[in-house]
């Protein structure tokens, strides 16, 4: 039991780890500032959840439990709270997205067709 | 050795942002890494603890979790009103711009 | 006076003398941040101060008749937890600390009224008697670490203080982030070279550290220990390069803080280095000595010439006297640079002398910026008939920078100037006759302005000090005076701490 | 190539030190200096507390004291560690460069508030928190009080 | 300690320290300040991690809370109220600086063949003092953590030391941005489109949370890692938190910068205070071994807390936990002072005195 519970905790966790380095990967290959907020936000809220599950099953029940719960609490609360503020200051400042754009777009290849589905695809 | 793991991946991904938060065009860019970096610090101390054996250092990654929130309505202040001194106010307006 | 004879506190308050004399203005300074009113405020910090020097004359006693004082701070030996240590050396800094403080505070009645805005008055009290704290500690610790703290609890309040002169001059606030900066750079090499010798050592307390450092002449890391801290120091205390900060930060403060800062902060600075020097590094380290003749005496030479000159031909007359400190600090690495008892005991005399008498002169200068809101010297002409009384303190105090027989300026300057006969250092006597005719050249020029120029018709006209300023200044003054008659309690102090730190050394 | 690895924490010390010295020394405005400060005093952080570290050591909060649950984890997380060394024999890294720094950092936090206030009061005054135009603007003031009548 | 995790912990430390070494030379070379600020923000959560790989949590708790924390809102601040972008430096100005740095870079390289290895635990630093602190605070002292022993008991003085700088930060911020023109701080007009139910509803809930939690901090401190330091500025963030998602007027109606000055201040009566009461009791200054009076120590079972054969362990507990109280009074009220200072400033109260 308790090696199961290893093995999926674990499990999880790598999970949430890749779910972090693509969501960073995207940040950082994605063109515009509304694409980037999307890809981290997105991957921060799932990638924590996914670890901090992993978490709370390797360590024992109780007050560790109740901590990581916490901590998945805040991060459920800041991720996209900033990440709504974020990108209304942004908007707000001026900033346009630049999906389908092709001239800003340069060498990313994605098609003005459903911009999501593309930014999805590269996450 | 699953720790090990998950610890190496979010260094990548640290990595990964602070590229962005050190190239990133505009300060959106900038504030984007540095609240995605500090949910990755967040879960790469509570990850360093169980790597550790020290679990009790939850704590810290709960305070991080914290500042984290804190810091990011700072920010907002600073880009939406300019001010840390102003309320944020309930009826605002018309709804819309933020739904 | 005989220091051995005066025992001016029961034994039990003397054996709690040293931590009372930190403590005192430590708490003094939180009644005070939560004083009523500014008049309230003012009378804490003069209680506080007065029984900080109080306490700090029942140490000079105590180590006079005792020797070398250790106090264990929450019962823990060192070198597991932190001791006060106080030698003959720091008990006569720490009394002109605690009687420069004790005097500053009275005369910063009627000088904050004047300078600082009212609603201001009880915060700026309560900075100024944290700075005296800080300084005291900074004198009496026996770790290396906890110096580092004190050097800081002086320091961060008094930038403030410094920055508070902009109601006058605002030219204190650029002035103020300057001295913040320089002030934080010197700490923190402080820390990089304490934290080289507790790589070397893995010990903070300087006793032990001493012991264990000698053995390690050679290590690289000691080497760089001792630069750092040297040079740090050297920020704190104006030494010669490093001095940028000071005459900005003298000249547009606050009255207050500058006198303050003038008698005690570089001389805090320049004891703590005194010990690093000569107490913890290794004996006949070859690194020490050849810092010692190489460069601190180029150094002090260098501030004595250089900084005069430049008092010579500076314009407002608080910072010809701030400049003319600098020239005085190389005076005394000069006498530290000789590396023998006579001569770090004269230089020792030479702090205090130094210490009183820019106090009487920077005082004085407060009590007549009450009246007139002057900077440049010609604004001073004839205020000696304006304010006799303040005018002849002030003329005591350049007397004695001087050097004139009858003053205890007199008495320092040529006890470091026969110690360099003694020493064979011709070239440091010749320095010292140049920078004192350098001195008589800029301190005649204010002479003669102050006493023998008309005032300028429709320029304000000076008015006497009041007696809240005057009483202090004039004791001051007459310190300076008495110790050049009598120079036996500062002198008794400074033979008795040289020596034990030269004994030690074989 | 061993050195490296033994002297590696120091090095980026040096580095971090020297940049923080170069943002102070040369930037002339005065909140950019705060922060070269700020980077210049966290660098003495790190310096310490590379001393204190202990290969294989752990943070000094002693397990035995934590009672049957810090066993049970040290046990249940790691039990080749353990194993290896008991929960009595655990190796703790040195705790008094931790102390240092805790104060040290409380220090550059007091000064990074006061000069930042400062930097404001400036701004205040003469307008901006460039040193040449604080400088510029104060030599002006100078050149017009100097020929005062 | 097994090899992997040892390996891990040293790649972690490599990793990490390239990582701070990346965006110290980001800060250098970007002139817009408030992109240094942010970078500064990740470099304080970056050297934090690192400090948790170095065994150091109590550090890494402190830099977290002040260097991502309140050093980043007191910044932002400042920068709105001076300005966000450094003038250019033209590179002739830049000779000297980097002469010096490189001087002094020059020298600690110099230095480095001198120091111990890294790890190395038989080093002079890692053997005398500090070896000693480990073995002897649990007899001594009797809290599970060492650092806090040393912080509060060894090395209190240096602690009282620390409270006062703090103190003598509050009184310098007060002096500087306490007084004056100050913000109008009457409530906006409201920006278009904003409303902000959530935010409001969420930090009602959390400051009380936030106070919960400073003041576990604040007892747990000789447990695990935190203590009054930390737990001050927890506690200062809570309010502060009640004081960006409510206005500054709101909050300063509860607590008034008058009474943070006032209760920073107290904090240090309390710790010298404990001082004094030990020299009273016939101790030294801060022996908290003679903190209670012999009549109260004998009432007190053997045993009951920590080791049954050294008596005093009750006035260590309770001096630690005396002083940790006035600091955490003296750093709660601090920041809060600080915060106040720069948040209830605003460029238009500025603008206003500068014409007249």
């Amino acid at each position: 039991m308790a090696d199961a519970l290893f093995w999926i905790g674990g499990g999880l966790i790598v999970a949430g780890a890749m779910l972090s380095v693509l969501g960073a990967a995207g940040v950082l290959r994605f063109p515009d500032v509304y694409t980037r907020i999307h890809a981290a936000s997105l991957t921060d809220t799932g990638g924590a959840t996914l670890m901090l599950l992993g978490m709370g099953l390797l360590g024992p029940f109780g007050l560790i439990t109740l901590k990581l719960l916490l901590v998945w609490a805040f991060i459920m609360l800041t991720s996209p709270a900033a990440a709504n503020a974020l990108a209304n200051a942004a908007f707000g400042s001026g900033h346009r997205p630049r999906i389908g754009n092709f001239q800003i777009m340069g060498e990313d290849k994605a098609t003005d067709a459903a911009p999501e589905s593309a930014g999805k695809e590269r996450a | 050795m699953l720790i090990v793991a998950g610890v190496a991946g979010l260094i990548v991904a640290m990595s990964l942002m602070i590229v962005r938060a050190v190239l990133g065009p505009s300060h959106y860019d900038r504030i984007l890494a540095a609240n995605s970096f500090g949910t990755k610090t967040v879960l790469l101390i509570a990850l360093m603890g169980y790597l550790f054996g020290r679990p009790a250092f939850l704590d810290i990654a709960l305070v991080y979790a914290l500042i984290n929130f804190v810091t990011t309505i700072a920010l907002m202040k600073f880009f939406r009103y300019r001010s840390l001194a102003r309320p944020l106010a309930v009826a605002g307006g018309e709804d819309g711009a933020d739904g | 006076m005989q220091l051995e004879a005066l025992y001016v506190a029961q034994p039990a308050l003397t054996a709690q003398a040293p931590i009372l004399a930190i403590a005192v203005p430590l708490i003094g300074a939180c009644a005070a941040a939560l004083a009523p009113s500014g008049r309230a405020g003012w009378m804490i910090s003069v209680v506080a101060a007065m029984v900080s020097a109080w306490m700090a004359l029942a140490v000079a006693g105590e180590v006079m008749r005792e020797g070398v004082i250790l106090y264990q701070l929450g019962g823990f030996a060192p070198p597991a937890g932190i001791a006060l240590r106080v030698d003959a050396m720091g008990a006569l800094i720490a009394l002109l600390i605690g009687a420069v403080g004790t005097l500053a505070a009275v005369f910063s009645g009627h000088s904050l009224a004047a300078e600082v805005r009212p609603e201001k008055h009880t915060l700026f009290q309560a900075g100024f008697l944290l700075a005296q704290a800080g300084m005291v500690g900074l004198v009496y610790t026996g770790d290396a670490f906890n110096a580092f703290v004190f050097l800081e609890v002086s320091s961060i309040g008094t930038y403030a203080l410094v920055a508070a002169g902009e109601r006058r001059d605002r030219r204190a606030l650029p002035a103020a982030f300057n001295y913040l900066i320089m002030g934080t750079i010197g700490a923190t090499f402080y820390v990089i070279g304490v934290g080289f010798l507790y790589g070397a050592t893995g010990t903070l307390n300087m006793a032990d550290m001493a012991a264990r450092l000698g053995t390690l002449d050679q290590n690289a890391a000691v080497q760089a220990g001792f630069a750092f801290i040297v040079a740090g120091l050297g920020v704190k205390a104006a030494m010669f390069p490093l001095h940028g900060w000071l005459p900005g930060a003298y000249a547009h403060g606050p009255s207050l803080i500058s006198l303050f800062l003038a008698a005690t902060a570089t001389k805090a600075a320049i004891y703590l280095m005194a010990r690093f020097l000569f107490e913890v590094f290794p004996d006949g380290a070859a690194f020490g000595d050849m810092f010692l003749q190489w460069v601190l005496a180029p150094l002090g030479a260098a501030a004595v010439i250089v900084c005069s000159l430049q008092a010579v031909f500076a314009r407002e007359l608080r910072r010809m006297i701030a400049f003319s400190s600098v020239a005085q600090v190389g005076f005394i690495f000069l006498g530290f640079s000789l590396a023998n008892a006579s001569g770090l005991s004269a230089a020792l005399f030479y702090m205090t002398a130094h210490g009183l008498m820019k106090a009487a002169m920077f005082m004085a200068l407060g009590g007549l910026a009450i009246s007139i809101g002057a900077r440049r010297l010609e604004d001073f002409a004839g205020v000696a008939r304006e304010a006799p009384w303040t005018a002849v303190a002030f003329g005591i105090g350049a007397a004695s920078l001087v050097g004139t027989p009858l003053t205890m300026g007199f008495l320092a300057k040529w006890q470091i100037m026969e110690a360099a006969l003694a020493g064979g250092r011709i070239w440091i006597f010749a320095v010292m006759a140049a920078g004192s005719v350098l001195t008589l050249v800029y301190v005649g020029r204010i002479i003669e302005v102050m006493f023998f120029r008309e005032p300028a018709p429709g320029a304000p006209r000076a008015k006497e000090s009041p007696v809240g300023v005057l009483v202090p200044l004039l004791i001051l003054a007459g310190l300076s005076l008495w110790f050049g008659i009598d120079a036996s309690l500062p002198q008794q102090l400074a033979q008795a701490g040289a020596a034990s730190l030269f004994e030690v050394r074989p | 190539m061993s050195w490296i690895a033994t002297h590696f924490n120091y090095v980026v010390v040096v580095i971090l030190m020297m940049a923080g010295l170069f943002i102070v020394f040369s930037s002339g405005n005065l909140i950019k200096r705060m922060i070269g400060l700020a980077l210049f005093q966290s660098s003495t952080a790190l310096f310490y507390i590379s001393f204190g570290k202990v290969s294989g050591g752990t943070a000094a909060i002693t397990l035995d004291a934590q009672g049957a649950e810090g066993q049970a984890l040290a046990a249940q997380l790691d039990p080749a560690y353990v194993a290896q060394f008991g929960v009595e024999g655990v190796v703790y890294s040195n705790p008094l460069p931790h102390v240092l720094i805790l104060t040290a950092i409380v220090v550059g936090v007091a000064t990074l508030a006061v000069g930042l206030a400062i930097a404001v009061r400036v701004r205040e005054s003469y307008g901006t928190v460039e040193s040449d135009e604080i400088d510029a603007v104060s030599r002006v003031a100078a050149e017009q009080a100097e020929p005062a009548p | 300690m097994t090899a992997p995790v040892l390996e891990a912990s040293f790649a972690l430390n490599v990793a990490l320290l390239l990582m701070l070494v990346v965006l110290a030379a980001a800060v250098v070379w970007t002139r817009s300040l408030l992109a240094a600020i942010l970078l500064m923000s990740v470099y304080s959560l970056v050297s934090a991690t690192w400090l948790m790989v170095m065994d150091a949590p109590d550090v890494a708790f402190t830099e977290a809370v002040v260097g991502a924390g309140i050093s980043t809102i007191v910044a932002l601040g400042a920068i709105l109220l001076t300005r966000g972008e450094a003038v250019r430096v033209s590179w002739k100005r830049q000779v000297v600086p980097g002469l010096l740095a490189g001087l002094v870079g020059g020298l600690l390289i110099y230095a480095m063949s001198g120091l111990p290895d890294f790890g190395d635990p038989a080093s002079p630093a890692n053997s005398h003092v500090g070896r000693a602190y480990l073995e002897t605070a649990k007899r001594d002292i009797g809290a599970p953590n060492v650092v806090t022993a040393v912080l509060g008991s060894y090395r209190g003085f240096d602690t009282l030391g620390e409270t006062v700088v703090i103190l003598a930060a509050c009184i310098g911020v007060a002096l500087m941005l306490g007084f004056g023109p100050r913000a109008t701080l009457a409530p906006p007009a409201g920006a278009p489109g904003d409303h902000h139910v959530v935010l409001r509803v969420t930090a009602k809930m959390l400051v009380p949370l936030i106070i919960l939690f400073a003041l576990y901090v604040q007892f747990h401190g000789d447990l695990g890692a935190g203590g009054g330091f930390q737990a001050g500025v927890i506690a200062a963030v809570a309010i502060i938190l009640h004081a960006l998602v409510f206005g500054l007027r709101e909050t300063t109606a509860a607590i008034p910068p008058q009474a943070a000055r006032a209760v920073a201040a107290l904090g240090v009566v309390v710790y010298a205070g404990v001082g004094i009461v030990c020299i009273v009791n016939g101790g030294g200054f801060l022996d908290y071994d003679h903190l209670l009076t012999p009549q109260i120590e004998a009432m007190i079972p053997a045993g009951l807390l920590g080791d049954p054969d050294k008596p005093h362990h009750w006035g260590q507990y309770f001096g630690i936990l005396a002083i940790e109280l006035g600091v955490l009074m003296t750093v709660s009220a601090t920041m809060i002072t600080i915060f106040y200072g720069f948040a209830g400033r605003t460029i238009d109260a500025i603008a206003a005195e500068l014409r007249r």
